[in-house]
Order: structure tokens, then C-alpha cells, then sequence
């Protein structure tokens, strides 16, 4: 497994974040002198190259045995102090190597999308390096040998989230969306710190390897420690990956630009709990009960963003929605113990999903910046290639054999049926049916059907340069064939992160994945999962197709709840009401009445007491010498008397 | 380590004779003073930087010491040295001085005065951090105030005589009882000794009894905690950043409130380690007060500079709370944190002064969309304020981390609730940016901002670049500090356990206060050991 | 029978007190200063009386310096009370009382 | 007997300018009256055999000081009115002050009369005295041991004289600016 120069190409693995960061820094710093295009190869190639040295280390890592696949490389102490320590460094496995492929691989192609797609902005340079940055703090946070260092990269994703998501900052909406995902974050941060501290004193240590090592022999099964940690570390997940409650970002986030939405608010960055849940698998299946809160949250996210999504008109929302639910799925799964499964969904939806919003931003482009779907319609003639494309990510989303979706989504309701029960199964065929549904309701408010546009638009609307449709081509082909990955008999992805899973020898009773499953089950299950998705899509054609006018009428009948999905649940406004409003209204009291009043009340007051004393004193201070004179005699004559009475 | 140059007192006192030399210049040469002022500094910056390299890190004596008698009667010595607790904010000291210098450069009115007390304030604030000697100590912690009072009274803004007047009341009022805390110890170490000393090292080694150790904190907690400011004795801080000028406010944030968390670290805990101990839940609870109410009332600011100001009563709650928890991680972070919060929030009133400076307003409503005209600005700002709120990678984080390790391993409640302040502090933070720099430009004044000059720009720069060190290497500091904090956390801990045991405590405290050391590795995690009502305790110590 | 000592001090104590009265109700400068110096002499009486009892010469030794500052005293007092008059065009102590802001 | 009777008139009449200098209203009379309380007090000061300091107290101080006093009342050129016009600022103050002077004669007398002095006795007894002379014994004394107060005293006039000279000439500066 030498080369000739005697290295692996593991230990090059430093170079997968390097290049990016040199990215970051040329376009950052020499960006504005250079020209558009070379800031663009700048960027591409930086991610590209990266993607290639992933690539490399896959193979390395692919010559060792399974057992023997992980790989650690230290720099530095990042942080010392006593007994704590933070090592820099990064850490191979078959986990954070899919990762990384995903990563780079999905952002090299968007990278490369996004010069077609910005080449108007002014600020283009400034857009790279913020998408460079992402991408290495992205693979930062999946490469980390720790909790700690693993933290920067998360709250880095977090920061460029905020930049891209504010990058036309102008936009007053843009930038307030900005700020609400960074801290909506925040709080989900909030547990992760608390948990790392927690990790720290119980174990001594934050070292990934140390810690999962120690789990199973410092903790019971149920323990309230591993319960705590993992819940913490859960509400740092449900943060960053918009579950619910704290999902309110992610659509708002749709502000930002368009291969943004598609690689860090889905395909990446908010898939980052999903791989930190998964990387922690020693410690959640620790803790059954959080499993189940897991498990439950995700489903019900799965359930409510779903909902939402069915009377979005937004194109762009509709994709968040979904993203918010799909990543629900991925919950599900790992909650009921299927983490591979839950990788392996994240893996085609970061394929279909990357898919759906670069072609909603071909189409977007391609109408000039409109985002409303009521305004769209019969695009397939104009923008054939887009078409295609998106329609194979909507099938591969709606989880239509062979694609993509079909099979990790499959797996998920299995998972549902056999680990856990009816209840968790119907949450997910309920959510897979919406989901077939609004999506084929978006492909063909979109693509089929009368042309809404108005007049203007329709005269320069144009199929999107090669750099954005070539992106699109490659997607769409994963999204085919991704699927296959995890076919339920070659499960090439279940062998090979298998020995993530449970690492330490520890007995798992939901580690085995679906080979005990008989196949009978499974080719049944997989039917009614088609069937599900197609009824979906069949009640979508009637409703979008046929018969045009239909969506109107039961909007009308059933108003009350139209609206209340219509407007999100108004959990928006319930937040703002329970959590923001009063929380300024404290602060509004706090500084008006306890600092300004009390505190510096009862200061001034001191000090007015003093002038008081003052304003009394001073007369006695007349200015008339006889007055002092009077006063020192009286005193003499007082120190006369009492020098006679006392002495 | 004894340097034969005496680097310390020339670091020192360098400013003071730069002062004077200014004297003899005529005050219509403005160019020539502001010249000499900022070479004084730099030379007095480059002087102090073989400090930190020359510093040893394997021992916790203190180094580059100097011991002359001054007044032998009275038993006042010169006696100067810095260990790794004092050398950082030595040197951020004469770091920040040299901006605050080079920040001043616009000012018209005055110019001979306002330099020269600005290097009178240098010397008094290096000879603070380097005193080992409680007179000496005192005598430049007195010093420095007279200059602050005279750059917030005289370059101020409209309600200057107002801040000014509370400031120096305030510090006033805390310090006279710190003098006469001082004096106490004076006699006290006659009385036990027969040696009339000021010496902090000799006094160190004073039992001093339990009654007496209670009352003598209060005096020095007192004259700290306004200087820090800790929540409830803050409300001289925002009045004073908002009259102060710039370059005021930068040293007023980025110096003179470590003086007080500086002071808790080598005079309060050293010399009263029982009653320290004591009152640990009263002062935690009241860092953590002021955490999250310094941040909640930044949120609702309308003035720029009120919002940094009251962020720092939050940030400097995070030092507080590191220092009173005794563990190592703590302290540690406890004096990063100082230095971070030197940088970010010095450099965030750097860059409220230049946005002042081009607009004559601090009003937040009255900007928005400052980015589109300068954007290089706006990126400076920017690293300040992911600074400022802690991002992982900067400066802000390593130091936030490790208090809060540190709280979490004696007190989980408290930790709790202080990590809340991470995200308020995104909250307000943000919320500021987004409205001074983002959305549109709607007030056309806006739209003839310049974009920050060389100058501005040398001011912005090192800092921003130390922050990314301090974020990303923060080793070399933290190891320097390592032997001293640890002496210090061993002596407290020792003194506290001989106090305890000569009290009769049982072995149950004794385990408790054992557990809160380093180098212990449990499976479980201890919450919250008794921490009994703070209230409760304190009566008890009055009986 | 010769005069009991006591009674000269007496005759001070008197005498001093009505210069201190006098002090206390004139308005006149000049008549203040001429009070001052009643007192003046009052305590020159006891000096030379103690000095007398206790058969000592340093009592009238006093006596001199008391003398010696009472001239100086009377001199630059009535110089300020001229200046004074030069400039206000008073010597009523009451219309001077610039000193109280 | 003789001195008895002296004592008390020369006391009585001392008592009676001493009032006299207090309640005139023309401060000239006061000064008068100043005058006459110093050379009744000059006969006590033989009367106790201080005949040196009863020569100075005529010469000195009703001589020349008192001279000063009249010059420069005339000087100013006051008479009753000036004083009279306005009312006084403190209509409280003339009662009280004779009430604070009653009880500090009170006081004094008291004390006076209930203390017992006692101390060394020195060597300089009224015969002694005679023998030698009061005048030789002062001068002596004054360039014996007190000479340094002596040499003091006489910077002390000096400087009253440069003092008195600046705070009264006229402010030429002044004016000239």
C-alpha cells in the first residue's frame, strides 16, 4: 500500500481541507484584483483537487482490512490546559471518507453550477471564498478526531451558512434570515458544548476513539449520563439539521442564493447531525431512550414538514420542506438503530436533493429571479435538459424504483417495520405518500400544464448554460444509479461503514442492519413503498393536470386548516410571541427600570444624598466673617465648659 | 529569571519620560508630539516583546524581578516581577497602548495634554500588572485613574463631567477600602512578623484569621468588583465608553477592567483562600447574573457603544466565573478571556470610532448598509464580532471553553446557564451587525462613507491577526501560563485545607474540595456539590 | 494688702471677653481690628501677671513678641483694609463676603 | 492699700474704655477709647512690676500703633453714616454675642478662681528685680536666650512693612493694562 515516495495517500489526507482554505484565502484576499473566471477555476479546482486526494484516500483505505480502517493523524495541541487537551487532527474511516465524497464530490459539481449561476453578481469573488470556507470547515467537522475540533467546523458551516444564506445583504429579508439560522443554531450549540463538557468530565477525555472506546465499559445501558449526553448532543443536531422545533431556519434560509440552498441547506451542512448522531452510534445506543426521542422528532419531522410542504407556492420553500422532512427520515432511521441507513439516505438525498435545487435554480435563472410557482408552468419546452433532470430527482425523491430515494427510503421504512412498530412505519408511509405527492405537485406546477408566466418573463426565458446544466447531468446520473449502493443484496455501503457502527466491540442489538430480514418482507415492503409513492403521484396528477380547478375547491372547503398549513402553523409567530418578543421585553426592563432605575437609581441617589447633606451644610457657610467668628468662639467656649466638667 | 537589564522597569517607565519630554514641546507642534508620542510607544511595545520570549514556562516564580528598597522605614520596596499570569496583560497592555496612540491621531484639541496623559496611563497600567509590592500596587492603581479621568473629562463627549465624576467616584469608593484592607495587612504582618513589609510575597505567607479574612475580602472584592465591573456595580461602564473617546474607550475596555479580575487573581484568592472559598456561591451566581443580564441589555441598546459596553459586563462575567471556580481550566480560560476580550472589544471600539468619526453618530437606526461602502471595514468588524460572540477558530472560543469546562466541573447549574450566554451574545451581537452593516442604505448620509484608510488599517490588522492566533494556536500562551496558575490553584488549595482541617471540618469537605483538583478521573459526574445557600453561608460566617 | 493675682487674670478674662464681643457685633473693619487688639492686650495683662506669680522674666519676654505681631498684624490688616476700601468702597464686613461662591 | 485702690480704679476704668472701644458708633471715639485702655493697662503693668512693659505699652503700642489706627481712619474718611446705612444681615447676632461674652467671662472667671497654678518658681522675685532693673533684665534676656526669636521678629516686622507697602499702593499694573 506504499507508494514511492513511502507515504500513504492517508497521510496526505491534511491536503483534502488545504486546498480549500487555499481557496478561501486567494479568492479572499486576491479575489477582488482577479478576473471572474479565474476566481471561478480558483474555487472549482480547489474543491475539485480536494475531491480527488478523497478519492485517493478511499482507495488507500479500501486496501486495508475492514477492521483495521481507521486512520488518525495528530498536528497539534490545539487547546492544553491540565488535564484537557484538544488535538488537531484529523481522523479516516469509512464514515467521514463517504463523507468527504459527498462533500467534495456534490461540491465540486455545485461549485462548478454556481460560476454559471453567479456570473452576473458583482460580488463574485466574495462568493467563492465563502464557498470555499464552507467546504472546509464542512470537512472539518466530518474529518475531526474530536469533539472539540469537530465544534469548529460545525459552528464554521454555521458562519458561512450565515454569509451565503446574508449574501445579498442588501435584502433586508436576506440578511434577517441570515441571522435567525445563525442563532437558531446557537441554541442547538448551546447543548453541544454542554454535552462536550459532559464528555470531557466523564470521560477525561474528548478524543473520538477514547471516548467511544470507554463508553461501554464507564456506562450502563440507560444510564442517566448517556442519556444527557446523547439528548445534548441531539438538540446540537436538531439545530443544525432544522428538526423540529428548531427547523424554523431552514426555509427562511431559502434568501441565499440558489446552489447555496442546494449544497449547504441540503445536501451538506444540514446533514451534519445526521453524521454526528451516526458518529456517535456507541453512545445513542447506550441510551435507548434517546433513541426514541430521536427516532420520534425525526418522524415526526419526517410527518410535519411534509405537511407544510404540500401548499407551499414558493418553489424554493417547497425544496426546504422537503429537506427538513427528508433529514426527519434520516432521523427516523438512525433513531430505530439504522445508522448505516441513515448515511445511506443521506448520501441520495444529498445526490437528488443537490439535483432538485440546482434545477429549481436552472429554473429560476432561467426566468429571470422568479420563485413563485403560481407564476410558472410549461416550462419542459423551454428548458428540455432541466426538465429531464429534475424529473429523475423528482422520482428519486418520491422513491420510484430504481432510483435513488427508492432504496434508501425503502430501507427506512423497513427499518420502521422491524425495529420499531406500526406507529413509527405509518409516520413514515404517511410522509413518503406527501412527499410523492407535493413533489410531482411542484414538477408539474412547474413544467407541465399552462404557461403562467407573464409576458415579459416568457420572452427571454432560456435553457441555462453548459456550467449549470453539466452539474445537472452528473447529479441526475448518481441519482440513478446512487441507489445502488445500498442495494438490498450487494449493500456495498452496509459493508463498508459497518465497522463504524458500534466500534469497540460493543454488542449491538441494532447493529446487524436488515440481513436478517427475510426477503419475502422485504420485496413486499418495497411494493407497498412504490405503491405508496405512486398514489401519491397519481392524486398529484389529478389534482395538477387533470383537473386544474380541484386544489381550489378543497382549499375552500377545508379553509381553516389550508390556512393554518398555509402559514406554516404559525409556529413562526408562536416563537416570536413565546421566546423573542418577551425576551426583549425583559431586556427592554432590565435595562430601562433595573439598570437605569434601581441601579443606577440608588447611585444617583447616593450622590444626590450627598449634595443634599451639602445643600444643608452650606448654610452655614454664609460669607459673613462674623458668622465664622461667632462659631469659633462658641467652640471655645464649648471646649472651655467641657474641659471643666471633664477634666 | 534574572535579567541583568532591568526590562520591566524600563517597559514601564519609558512612557512616564516620553511624558515628560513631551512637556518641552510646544503644543502648536501637533505632528512632532503625536510623532514622538507613537515612537514612544513603539519602542516601549518592541522593548516588552522579549518578554514572551524570554519568559520561562516551566516555573512559576516570578521572573525579571527587581527588589530595591525605597522607603526602608516604612518598609516600601520596588519590588517588580511578572509571572504567566501578568505577563500576557503586560503585554497587551503595552500592545494597546500603542494603538490606542496610533487611534488618536485624529484629534485636534489639546493634543500635547491628551498624549501625554495617555503615556502617563501607560506607565500607571504597566506598573499595576508588574507590582509585587501592595504600596507600590497601590500607588499605580491610583496613578492610572487620574489620567482617565482627565481623557473621559476632557476629550469626552457631552455628558463627560456626568461619566466622569461616577467613574472616578465609583473606583474611588472601591478603592479607598482596598487602601485600608492594604494598611490592615500592613499591621497585621507587624504584628505577626515583627517586620514592617508591603511585600505581597511575604505577606502571602500571613495566616491570617478567619474573621479578618472575611471582612478584607469584602474591602478587596469591593474595590475589584467595580473595576471589573461586575453586575450590580456596573453603570459607571456604559456611561463612561459613551463619553470617552476612542482611543478612552479601547484602553478603558482592553486594560482597566482586567485590573480587577487581575486583582481577584493575585490578591484576592492567594491571600484569602478560606474566605475566597466562601464566597464562592455569592460570586458565581453574580458572574452569571451578569452574563446574561449584560447581554439581554446589550440587546435592547440604541448606542453603539453602550451595546460593546454592556457585552463586556457579560464577557468579563466569563473571567469572573472562571477565576471562582478554582481549576485549573477555569483560570486559565479565565485569563484568556481577558486578553480575547482586550482584543475583540478594544478593536470593536476602534471600529465604532471610526464609523463615528466619518458620521458624528452612534446610534444604530442611524446606519445600515454600511458594508456596500466599505466593505473592508466591514469585514474587520465582522472577525471582531464572531470574536466577540466565541466562534470556534477564534480568539473568543478557547477562552469561553475552557471557563466553562472549568464551571462545569464544580458547579453543572451554573454552567448551564452561562452557556445560555452564548447564544444571547449571537443574539445581540448579530442583530447589531445586521443593522449597522447590512440591508440597504437608507440614510443618504450612508452613502458617502470612505472606507478605512492605512492607518485604520495598521490599527485593525495585528489585532485581527493576534485573534486568529490566539483561535487557532492558543499553546504558547496557555502553556506559559500553565505553572503559575497551577502554583497559584496549589497554594490556595493547600492554605484552604489547612484552615478547613484546623477547623474540625470533617472528611466529607475535605473530599469535596480534593475532587475539584486536577488529575482526577471519575466515571461519574458530580453535580452540583452542596452548594448551599449563599445567604445562608454568609450569616453563618458572621456568627 | 497687696492686690490677689487672681483678680488681674479676672480683669483679663474680662476683657478679652469683650473684645471677643466686640469682635462679634461690629460691622467696621477698623473697629473689628481694634477689638482684636483689646484682646490683645488682654492676654498681654496675663502674661505679665503669670510672669509676676511666677517670678519668671519670661512672660514680658512674650509680652514683646506679642507686641512685635500685633504691629505687623495691625499694619498689613489695615493695608488689606485700604486695598479693600480702594476697590469695593466699603469696610463693612458684612458687604464683603465675595469669599462664599 | 494704695495699690488695692489703684488696682480697682485703673480696672474700673479699664473696663469702662474697653466697653467704650465696643459700642461706639464713631470709630474714631473707639479709637480713642483703644488709647485710654492701654495706658490704664500700662499703670497695672507697674503695678506688677513690669515697669519696662508699661513704658513700652505707652510708647508702642497707644504711641504708634494706635496712630497707625487714627491715620488711617482719617484716611478713609468715614464717619457714622457709612456704617449706619443697610440694615444689618444679622439681627441675632448683637444679643447673642453679649449673651456667648457674659458666659465666656463666666467661664473664665471660673476657671480662673478653681485652678491652682503651681509650677517652679524662678529666680526673678520683685527685689531681685529692683535690684537689677526690669529694663537691664529684659535686654538681657532678649539677647541671651531668646535672641533668635528676637532676630525673627524683626524679619517678621520687615516683611509686614514690604507687605503693607504692596497691598496698599495703588495698582499701577492695573491700571496700566
Amino acid at each position: 500500500m506504499l507508494n514511492q515516495f513511502g507515504i500513504t495517500f492517508l497521510d496526505l489526507i491534511g491536503f483534502v481541507i488545504l486546498f480549500p482554505l487555499a481557496g478561501t484565502i486567494i479568492n479572499g484576499f486576491l479575489g477582488k484584483r482577479l478576473s471572474k473566471s479565474i476566481v471561478g477555476y480558483v474555487g472549482c479546482a480547489a474543491i475539485g483537487l480536494s475531491f480527488i486526494v478523497a478519492l485517493f484516500v478511499l482507495l488507500d483505505l479500501l486496501k486495508l482490512s475492514p477492521e483495521h480502517r481507521v486512520f488518525e493523524k495528530e498536528y497539534f495541541t490545539w487547546i492544553g490546559s491540565g488535564a484537557f487537551r484538544a488535538i488537531a487532527g484529523l481522523q479516516v474511516d469509512p464514515l467521514s471518507v463517504v463523507m468527504i465524497l459527498v462533500v467534495t464530490g456534490v461540491g465540486f459539481l455545485i461549485h462548478v453550477y454556481s460560476i454559471g449561476y453567479m456570473h452576473e453578481d458583482k460580488s463574485f469573488y466574495r462568493y467563492f471564498t465563502y464557498l470555499n470556507l464552507f467546504t472546509f470547515s464542512m470537512l472539518i467537522l466530518v474529518l475531526a478526531n474530536n469533539f472539540l475540533l469537530m465544534f469548529i467546523g460545525w459552528e464554521g458551516v454555521g458562519l458561512c451558512s450565515y454569509l451565503l444564506i446574508g449574501f445579498w445583504f442588501e435584502k433586508k429579508s436576506a440578511s434577517a434570515a441570515g441571522m435567525k439560522a445563525f442563532i437558531v443554531n446557537r441554541v442547538g450549540d448551546f447543548g453541544f458544548i454542554l454535552a462536550i463538557l459532559l464528555i470531557f468530565v466523564t470521560f477525561g477525555t474528548i478524543d473520538f476513539t477514547e471516548v467511544f472506546h470507554a463508553a461501554p465499559e464507564h456506562l450502563q445501558i440507560g444510564s442517566i449520563v448517556a442519556a444527557t449526553i446523547t439528548l445534548l448532543l441531539f438538540v446540537g443536531a436538531v439545530g443544525k439539521s432544522a428538526q423540529i422545533p428548531l427547523y424554523t431556519w431552514l426555509p427562511d434560509a431559502m434568501e441565499g442564493p440558489t446552489p447555496v440552498s442546494a449544497l449547504i441547506h441540503a445536501a451538506t451542512m444540514v446533514t451534519a447531525g445526521v453524521y454526528m448522531v451516526v458518529r456517535c452510534n456507541v453512545l445513542y445506543t447506550l441510551s435507548p431512550f434517546t433513541m426514541t426521542v430521536v427516532a420520534v422528532i425525526g418522524g415526526a419531522t419526517a410527518l410535519f414538514a411534509a405537511s407544510i410542504g404540500l401548499v407551499q407556492n414558493d418553489i424554493k420553500r417547497v425544496l426546504a420542506y422537503s429537506t427538513v422532512s427528508q433529514i426527519g427520515y434520516m432521523f427516523l432511521a438512525c433513531g430505530l438503530g439504522g445508522f448505516i441507513t441513515g448515511v445511506f439516505h443521506l448520501v441520495t438525498h444529498a445526490f437528488f436533493k443537490a439535483l432538485l435545487f440546482l434545477g429549481s435554480g436552472s429554473v429560476i435563472h432561467g426566468l429571470g429571479g422568479e420563485q413563485d410557482m403560481r407564476k410558472m408552468g410549461a416550462l419542459k419546452k423551454y428548458m428540455p435538459i432541466t426538465y429531464i433532470t429534475f424529473f429523475i430527482g423528482t422520482l428519486a425523491i418520491a422513491g420510484i424504483p430504481p432510483f435513488a430515494g427508492f432504496f434508501s427510503k425503502d430501507e427506512i421504512l423497513l427499518e420502521a417495520y422491524t425495529k420499531g412498530s406500526l406507529f413509527f412505519w405509518g409516520l413514515g408511509a404517511i410522509a413518503a405518500l406527501l412527499t410523492a405527492f407535493y413533489m410531482f405537485r411542484l414538477l408539474f406546477m412547474t413544467f407541465h400544464g399552462k404557461s403562467k408566466m407573464t409576458k415579459r418573463v416568457e420572452e427571454h426565458v432560456h435553457e441555462s448554460p453548459n456550467s449549470i446544466l453539466f452539474p445537472l447531468i452528473v447529479l441526475a446520473v448518481l441519482s440513478v444509479l446512487g441507489g445502488f449502493l445500498g442495494f438490498p443484496t450487494l449493500s456495498v455501503i452496509n459493508e463498508f461503514l459497518a465497522p463504524v457502527i458500534g466500534a469497540g466491540h460493543h454488542g449491538l442489538a441494532h447493529g446487524g442492519e436488515s440481513h436478517h430480514v427475510s426477503s419475502n418482507l422485504m420485496f413486499s415492503m418495497m411494493g407497498i413503498s412504490t405503491g405508496i409513492a405512486i398514489v401519491g403521484i397519481v392524486v398529484a396528477y389529478v389534482m395538477y393536470i387533470s383537473r386544474p380547478e380541484l386544489p381550489g375547491v378543497i382549499a375552500k372547503r377545508f379553509k381553516g386548516i389550508y390556512n393554518i398549513i398555509l402559514n406554516k402553523y404559525f409556529v413562526d409567530e408562536i416563537y416570536d410571541a413565546t421566546f423573542v418578543k418577551p425576551t426583549l421585553r425583559a431586556s427592554n426592563i432590565l435595562w430601562k427600570v433595573v439598570d437605569v432605575k434601581i441601579i443606577d437609581g440608588f447611585v444617583n441617589a447616593v450622590g444626590r444624598l450627598t449634595v443634599l447633606k451639602s445643600e444643608v451644610l452650606r448654610l452655614f457657610q454664609t460669607g459673613l466673617v462674623r458668622n465664622y467668628a461667632f462659631s469659633i468662639m462658641l467652640g471655645g467656649i464649648i471646649i472651655i465648659i467641657c474641659s471643666i466638667l471633664f477634666l | 529569571m534574572n535579567c541583568d537589564c532591568p526590562i520591566l522597569t524600563i517597559v514601564t517607565f519609558l512612557p512616564l519620560f516620553g511624558a515628560i519630554f513631551l512637556l518641552f514641546i510646544k503644543g502648536e507642534e501637533q505632528e512632532k508630539i503625536k510623532r514622538i508620542a507613537l515612537a514612544v510607544a513603539i519602542i516601549d511595545f518592541i522593548i516588552s516583546l522579549p518578554l514572551f520570549i524570554l519568559f520561562k514556562s516551566d516555573t512559576s516564580e516570578f521572573q525579571f524581578v527587581q527588589s530595591v528598597p525605597w522607603i526602608k522605614e516604612f518598609g516600601i520596596s520596588y519590588h517588580v516581577g511578572i509571572d504567566g499570569i501578568s505577563l500576557f496583560l503586560f503585554l497587551l497592555t503595552s500592545f494597546l497602548s500603542l494603538i490606542c496612540i496610533l487611534a488618536s491621531w485624529n484629534i485636534k484639541d489639546r493634543i500635547k495634554e491628551y498624549m501625554i496623559a495617555m503615556l502617563v496611563l501607560q506607565t500607571g497600567m504597566l506598573g499595576v500588572f508588574i507590582s509585587l509590592d501592595l504600596f507600590l500596587f497601590y500607588m499605580f492603581w491610583e496613578l492610572m485613574l487620574i489620567p482617565m479621568y482627565l481623557i473621559i473629562g476632557v476629550w469626552g463627549g457631552p455628558r463627560r463631567i456626568y461619566a466622569t465624576i461616577k467613574f472616578f467616584v465609583y473606583t474611588m469608593a472601591g478603592s479607598v477600602l482596598m487602601l485600608v484592607a492594604i494598611l490592615f495587612l500592613y499591621f497585621m504582618h507587624y504584628n505577626e512578623t515583627g517586620e514592617y513589609t508591603f511585600d505581597l510575597l511575604k505577606i502571602y505567607n500571613l495566616d491570617i484569621p478567619l474573621g479578618a479574612q472575611f471582612w478584607l475580602f469584602l474591602a478587596f472584592f469591593f474595590a475589584f468588583a467595580i473595576k471589573v465591573p461586575m453586575f450590580p456595580f456596573h453603570t459607571w461602564l456604559p456611561d463612561a465608553h459613551v463619553e470617552a473617546p476612542t482611543a478612552g474607550s479601547v484602553i478603558l475596555a482592553g486594560v482597566l477592567l482586567k485590573m480587577g479580575t487581575y486583582g481577584f487573581v493575585r490578591f484576592s484568592l492567594p491571600l484569602f483562600p478560606y474566605a475566597s472559598h466562601q464566597f464562592v456561591p455569592l460570586i458565581t451566581w453574580l458572574a452569571v447574573a451578569g452574563i446574561i443580564y449584560g447581554a439581554l441589555v446589550a440587546m435592547v441598546q440604541e448606542d453603539l457603544k453602550k451595546l460593546v459596553a454592556y457585552s463586556s459586563v457579560s464577557h468579563l462575567g466569563f473571567v469572573i466565573l472562571g477565576i471562582f471556580v478554582f481549576n485549573i481550566q477555569g483560570m486559565e480560560g479565565g485569563i484568556l478571556q481577558m486578553i480575547n476580550h482586550g482584543l475583540s472589544t478594544g478593536a470593536l471600539f476602534l471600529i465604532v470610532g471610526m464609523l463615528y468619526e466619518r458620521r458624528h453618530t452612534r446610534l444604530i437606526a442611524d446606519y445600515g448598509g454600511v458594508t456596500k461602502k466599505m466593505p473592508i471595514l466591514a469585514i474587520f468588524f465582522m472577525v471582531m464580532t464572531l470574536s466577540s460572540i466565541g466562534l470556534p477558530g477564534l480568539n473568543g472560543f478557547v477562552g469561553e471553553f475552557l471557563v466553562l469546562l472549568g464551571t462545569f466541573k464544580s458547579n453543572v447549574l451554573i454552567a448551564v446557564i452561562a452557556t445560555t450566554g452564548v447564544i444571547l451574545s449571537a443574539c445581540y451581537m448579530l442583530w447589531m451587525f445586521q443593522r449597522v452593516m447590512f440591508n440597504k442604505i437608507t440614510n443618504p448620509e450612508n452613502s458617502k462613507l470612505k472606507d478605512i484608510n492605512r492607518r485604520e488599517l495598521a490599527l485593525l490588522l495585528p489585532i485581527t491577526i493576534l485573534i486568529f492566533w490566539i483561535g487557532i494556536y492558543p499553546k504558547p500562551l496557555l502553556s506559559r501560563m500553565d505553572a503559575s496558575v497551577n502554583h497559584l490553584l496549589t497554594q490556595v488549595d493547600e492554605k484552604y485545607k489547612t484552615t478547613l482541617s484546623r477547623l474540625g471540618k470533617n472528611e466529607d469537605v475535605l473530599l469535596a474540595s480534593e475532587s475539584k483538583r486536577e488529575d482526577y478521573k471519575t466515571s461519574e459526574v458530580r453535580i452540583s456539590e452542596s452548594s448551599q445557600n449563599p445567604v445562608k453561608r454568609l450569616i453563618k460566617l458572621w456568627k | 494688702m497687696e492686690v490677689p493675682l487672681t483678680w488681674y487674670l479676672v480683669l483679663s478674662g474680662i476683657l478679652f471677653s469683650i473684645g471677643a464681643v466686640g469682635v462679634l457685633i461690629n460691622r467696621n473693619a477698623l473697629v473689628i481690628f481694634m477689638c482684636i487688639e483689646l484682646m490683645l492686650n488682654a492676654v498681654n495683662l496675663a502674661f505679665v501677671t503669670f510672669s509676676r506669680q511666677q517670678n519668671s522674666m519670661d512672660g514680658q519676654i512674650f509680652v514683646f513678641f506679642i507686641m512685635t505681631v500685633a504691629a505687623a498684624e495691625a499694619v498689613v490688616g489695615l493695608a488689606i483694609i485700604i486695598a479693600l476700601f480702594r476697590n469695593k468702597a466699603t469696610i463693612n464686613v458684612d458687604d464683603i463676603n465675595i469669599m462664599k461662591w | 492699700m494704695l495699690e488695692s485702690l489703684l488696682f480697682i480704679i485703673m480696672s474700673l476704668i479699664t473696663i469702662a474704655c474697653a466697653i467704650g472701644v465696643v459700642f461706639q458708633k464713631n470709630p474714631i471715639y473707639s479709637a480713642v477709647f483703644l488709647i485710654q485702655t492701654m495706658v490704664s493697662l500700662a499703670v497695672l503693668y507697674v503695678l506688677l512690676h513690669a515697669q519696662f512693659v508699661a513704658a513700652v505699652q505707652v510708647m508702642v503700642y497707644a504711641g504708634a500703633i494706635m496712630v497707625i489706627f487714627v491715620f488711617v481712619i482719617m484716611l478713609l474718611n468715614l464717619n457714622k453714616n457709612d456704617m449706619e446705612d443697610g440694615k444689618t444681615k444679622m439681627p441675632m447676632q448683637k444679643p447673642a454675642a453679649i449673651i456667648l461674652g457674659l458666659v465666656l467671662v463666666v467661664m473664665i472667671g471660673v476657671v480662673m478662681t478653681r485652678t491652682i497654678y503651681q509650677g517652679a518658681q524662678g529666680e526673678y522675685t520683685p527685689e531681685v528685680m529692683d535690684q537689677i532693673g526690669n529694663t537691664q533684665l529684659v535686654g538681657k534676656m532678649l539677647f541671651t536666650k531668646y535672641v533668635l526669636p528676637f532676630e525673627i521678629a524683626s524679619i517678621l516686622l520687615f516683611a509686614a512693612i514690604v507687605g503693607a507697602i504692596i497691598l496698599a499702593k495703588k495698582q499701577i499694573i492695573k491700571e496700566e493694562k
